[in-house]
């Protein structure tokens, strides 16, 4: 790390970090709270350094109950608190799934906007890591189905940072999704301002392009640029959206898209059916059929469970993308 | 093993003798007043229901000194995370009866805005958190704002109230768990009135008692006779303080009995011995109270009946102001998903705007549970 | 309840518990679970009688905790019984979230097919009974979104017996959806057969027309009818298919109707964002766009918690239906 | 409350002592063997991960004699509900080092067909339910199985293990308190190794000991020292003659030290003092059982450590085995999702088999947790 112009390069990872700390500073009201946060600073590291800082007290490290910790964390924001819950991994958010749906989901609107829990859950999800069924899933489209919930997923370290931040300072609850098989690999220069943030609620044109666009978030927003740039050297020029926030969706980012290009392709890890790919193409075929020149496909995992010694067949890698490229594009 | 319970005006069955709390007779006829009040609220919901002009309710019939005993060991400051039957406790925060009416009749002037089955109330002014129906999720909040509580070093104490059924519940354990690990300020209230809609407890857990699970969190558990107002508040007082104090939270087990249905669409004759409810019929905590109050020299008969007299047309006036007030505004459906409506439910909006008001689906009328 | 012709005339709450009844008598491996599913025969009766004659060892009343339900269910299926178990609300389903997405799912995916877990999850679902948040809810769409699952959801008695017996019957687990609204309301004649069955995984034409494709399942199927009806009257030609099974999906029925009518209307009660009516969407446009004459119109549940006062407003009634039905074509 | 330790070979801390279960000599050395296997099996499963021909490894170092003593006590028609934790129970019940190195390298000889991470074994024909990798559902499994047996009335015992970390999951409560209420032949074993990744018990729940919780299910809770493979072997013997009996289930804990790290991705330096690793390691469960067979004339140094040679020896030779097996089949993806293949999976199976090799996507090697 070193600071040039207003930036330092990093880690997805060590962005995350950066960010809970200048939160943490910033307002004695943010208190992080999970399994092994503390004094192990978190088993991929990203609360590193808090315990030692900001003692005991802000920093809990919870018995093994992920309904607990949510349970809690909506108690806290109730009162007042800013929790930054952790869920180790995204596969182990459903034994909280009753108190995420149920309860914080819901507070604001079933107490007519007198209580409010703004719990910013943050969990690392996606596949590539070798850790077969339970260590691999990305389970965004069930929170995306339950009003209430923001659901971010940045992919890059700079919108790591800004993302987390603004989700701290929200009002609303937030599941934070971290793209894990990226933390440590992909690197970028991010803003040493403690105020940068970045607004939730805005996608991001990762590559501009005019023939296909393809539509993506967290980690894979990585794979569809590297497939971008496989295409352009065939003379084909992709568009990569990168939604960075799931929920509330920059419909219009997507639209301007396809509206430019006809063809459509929506690139995700998660499993097929009902994934959140299902929703952005049906928003499509609802808003924008007119401008369409080819079907929209989906490029997506498959509908089996995660599986292990096979996760380099059952995630979508660049070819598959461009599989998918040249199926919009032969139309 | 805790199989006795604790009173103050004397049970049935084996007993430890409490002392009486030292309250001013004042103070005694404020308690009674509490509960003779929020038998009156229930019988005019349930009447209400009957008549079809609200669509549901949930009476605490036989719970009244579980509620108002507990509650009064409150300060106003300290906050209340409760299950759906206890409006009770409600009252005894200030809660005016109208405002809770309008709730049930889910009006305009509700403050949840009429987006929630009648009796789940809100009423942030009085540190009294939203209810839900989920059972159980409740305790969870409990614990959390104890520890923010705690966090903050404001003194203030959380107190949660729920079911003997939802003892079972992930919530309760892992609740419990939290609130003992991190020492929070909580105070947890079992109200066991034996049944979990139609399931006995002694079909719910094995345990000997409710307050026996306390052994499983390290704190303190009692097993309190539920519907001895006094020795309901003496053991929440003492609860409260410790907690105040620092001493982490306490489960009270409040002995009692269901003395109604579980809600206007149950009939517990399906399920539950006739003789039992007569048994704790007899048992009924406000002529209990009654009886001593008058015993004591605090009382005599016909000042108590004033008391239920002015109760009952509290209420009655209560449900006539709310029933002329208007529906919620059509669009309001799309406010408070969030705190700033996003584009995508601006555009739902604006759809349904434009719709003729022919539209609305045709529903039944009436909640089947 | 009267015999002719080998068909009863009943309610799709009489076929349900008729369905339980003939399986239970046919099969002692099959029990019954659930809260107040004994004695008190469940709080819409649904299991009513089954204590009395069966007895408490095959029908049990269990304490409140969904995920016990759930997961004993799995025990008792893994060591060969066919638990029945009911929630009784599917709002109420989320504390047995986990057991079922990380358990029930995927037990015999992740024991190589050693292990299997058929469970058959009963649960009343969707508004129109004044229920408030809790207690109206579609979550359908989370459970298509787990691989593993069979997800079924029946709009008449028929269907109602017909496929909670083969669901009964089957190797897999089944979360079975019941349109609680219509229990009482909806009459039909369903086969005295007691080895009659509807086959999981085969959608049904619940009306024939050649202008207009309206997808829906349980409920809203009747009220896609009752939007068919009125545009008859108008001399629209509706085709409404009803999906009786949303997981396996039978894409060729709807597929054959979109191909043939070349506008399409989905219908759900469900939460718009992330529904199944997403997915039917994404799959049209990605298998039959080029038959398209218009967009793919969904109808469905706001994106905010169900509503208790402005139930009506926020269901879909054949008026919406049919705004939607015009929007197609006028396209 | 329960803080003493049942004991025969005698414990440094308070004890209570039990007799020496009446076993022969060549019982004890069986024991012996099963206990040395083990480790042997997590040494070489630890070693093939350092040296990178498996991806990742779960090691039970310390907790040898729990899952001997536990596993010996039941029959081979009961069924064990395990954790990832209890690789000695397998081997105990005949299932070759082979087939659980088969697990680990993801082979096509793997039963759970390569699906899996390392140590997530599953053994129909050992009755050895498949691992899952979420916290305590293993626990409501138990109780279902078991309330299953009971139906079945065909007299056999469901036994599962669960870490001190999994008394506070959702399913230890939902668990143990259904085990109860329907009185199933259950025995839940707590494995209280002090530790859940980096969260000492102490932080997990405060409540004196796990044993403790058994008051909250109405159940027996014995609190055993857990490297004592003798007394292992009685109280679980106790607790499995019982449940067999038709008298309900029993929660035993025993107290015992996860002497390695929690996994091959972890570093306990980071959070567990080096005094606490010392003093366990003189508690190692395997050398103080040799002690007592010596002492006790069962058997000599040297044939002990024959039987270590022999372990050693054996799981090299497995390793290797296992390691020339392929890996499944590409579209080996698609089966067992459901009894049949869908036509949807079908679907993606052809798109799938239509691609070329160069299709697979780029993994990181190593799990980082
Ligand atoms: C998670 C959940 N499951 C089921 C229900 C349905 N239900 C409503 S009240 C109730 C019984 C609650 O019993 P108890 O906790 O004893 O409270 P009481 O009604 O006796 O006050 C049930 C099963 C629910 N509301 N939430
Ligand atoms: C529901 C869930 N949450 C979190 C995890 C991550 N995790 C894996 S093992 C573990 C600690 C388990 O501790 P314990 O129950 O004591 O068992 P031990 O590892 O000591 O055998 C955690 C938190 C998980 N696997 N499942
Ligand atoms: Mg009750
Ligand atoms: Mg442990």
């Amino acid at each position: 790390m070193s600071a040039t112009n207003g930036t330092t390069n990093m880690t997805l990872l060590q962005a995350l970090n950066l960010a809970l700390h200048e939160e943490m500073e910033r307002s004695k009201d943010v208190v992080v709270l999970g399994e092994d946060v503390g004094r192990n600073g978190g088993v991929f590291r990203t609360t590193d350094g808090l315990f030692a800082k900001f003692g005991a007290e802000r920093v809990m490290d919870t018995p093994l109950a992920e309904s607990g910790i949510i349970g809690t964390a909506v108690g806290m924001a109730m009162y007042g608190l800013k929790p930054v819950a952790e869920i180790q991994f995204s596969d182990f958010i459903f034994p909280a799934f009753d108190q995420i749906v149920s309860e914080m989901a819901k507070m604001r609107y079933r107490s007519g906007g007198e209580f409010t829990c703004p719990v910013v859950v943050r969990t690392p999800a996606g596949g590539g890591i070798r850790g077969g069924h339970y260590h691999s899933q990305s389970p965004e489209a069930y929170f995306c189905h339950t009003p209430g919930l923001q659901v971010v997923y940045p992919a890059t370290p700079e919108d790591a940072k800004g993302l987390l931040k603004s989700a701290i300072r929200g009002a609303d609850p937030v599941i934070f999704f971290e793209p894990k098989r990226i933390y440590r690999t992909v690197k970028g220069d991010v803003p040493n301002d403690p105020d940068f943030t970045v607004p939730i609620g805005k996608a991001r044109v990762a590559r501009a392009g005019k023939d296909v666009t393809i539509v993506s978030w967290g980690a894979m927003v990585h794979t569809s640029l590297e497939a971008a740039e496989k295409a352009a050297r065939n003379g084909v020029d992709i568009e990569v959206i990168d939604l960075r926030t799931l929920v509330p969706l920059d419909e219009e980012c997507i639209l301007t898209s396809v509206r430019k290009t006809g063809r459509v392709v929506i690139a995700s890890e998660a499993t097929r059916t009902c994934g959140f790919a299902s929703e952005i193409s049906a928003i499509i075929a609802e808003e924008a059929i007119d401008c369409l020149e080819a079907p929209i496909v989906r490029v997506t995992g498959y509908d089996t469970p995660f599986p292990y010694t096979l996760e380099h067949v059952y995630m979508p890698g660049p070819a598959r993308v461009l599989d998918a490229v040249q199926r919009v594009r032969a139309f | 093993m805790t199989t006795t319970l604790e009173t103050v005006m004397g049970t049935s069955g084996p007993g430890l003798e409490l002392a009486a709390p030292r309250l001013t007779r004042e103070q005694f006829l404020v308690l009674h007043r509490a509960m003779v009040r929020t038998r009156k609220l229930d019988e005019r919901g349930m009447k209400l229901q009957r008549q079809g002009r609200i669509g549901f309710y949930v009476p605490s019939f036989g719970e009244e000194a579980a509620q108002i005993g507990s509650a009064a060991a409150l300060d106003a400051a300290d906050w209340i995370s409760p299950s759906y039957r206890q409006p009770g406790t409600a009252l005894w925060r200030g809660v005016k009866p109208v405002e809770m009416l309008d709730n049930c009749f889910g009006n305009a002037g509700d403050a949840a805005k009429g987006r929630q089955m009648p009796v789940h109330y809100t009423f942030r002014s009085r540190n009294f958190i939203s209810i839900g129906s989920p059972i159980g999720t409740q305790i969870a909040h409990a614990a959390g704002v104890a520890m923010a509580m705690k966090i903050r070093g404001d003194g203030h104490v959380c107190l949660t109230y729920l079911g003997d059924g939802a003892t079972s519940s992930n919530d309760f354990h892992t609740g419990l768990n939290f609130g003992g690990v991190f020492k929070a300020p909580c105070v947890f209230i079992c109200i066991n009135n034996q049944y979990a809609i139609s399931l006995c407890v002694t079909g719910q857990t094995t345990s000997v008692s409710i307050a026996d699970k306390a052994v499983a969190y390290g704190m303190p558990g009692r097993r309190v006779d539920g519907n001895d107002v006094l020795a309901v508040y003496s053991a929440t007082k003492d609860a409260v303080d410790a907690a105040r104090r620092g001493e982490g939270p306490t489960l009270l087990e409040l002995f009692s009995f269901r003395m109604g249905p579980h809600s206007s669409s149950d009939d517990p004759s399906r399920y539950r011995p006739k003789a039992m409810e007569e048994e704790w019929a007899a048992k009924d905590p406000i002529q209990r109270f009654e009886k001593w109050l008058i015993a004591n020299g605090h009382a005599d008969a016909a000042a108590l009946a004033a008391v239920h007299a002015a109760a009952e047309e509290e209420m009655s006036e209560a449900a006539k102001e709310s029933e002329t007030k208007p529906a919620p505004a059509k669009d309001s459906l799309f406010d408070d998903v969030f705190a700033e409506r996003p584009a995508g439910l601006l555009k739902q909006r604006t759809a349904l705007l434009a719709e003729g008001d022919a539209h609305a689906a045709d529903m039944n009328a009436a909640f089947p549970l």
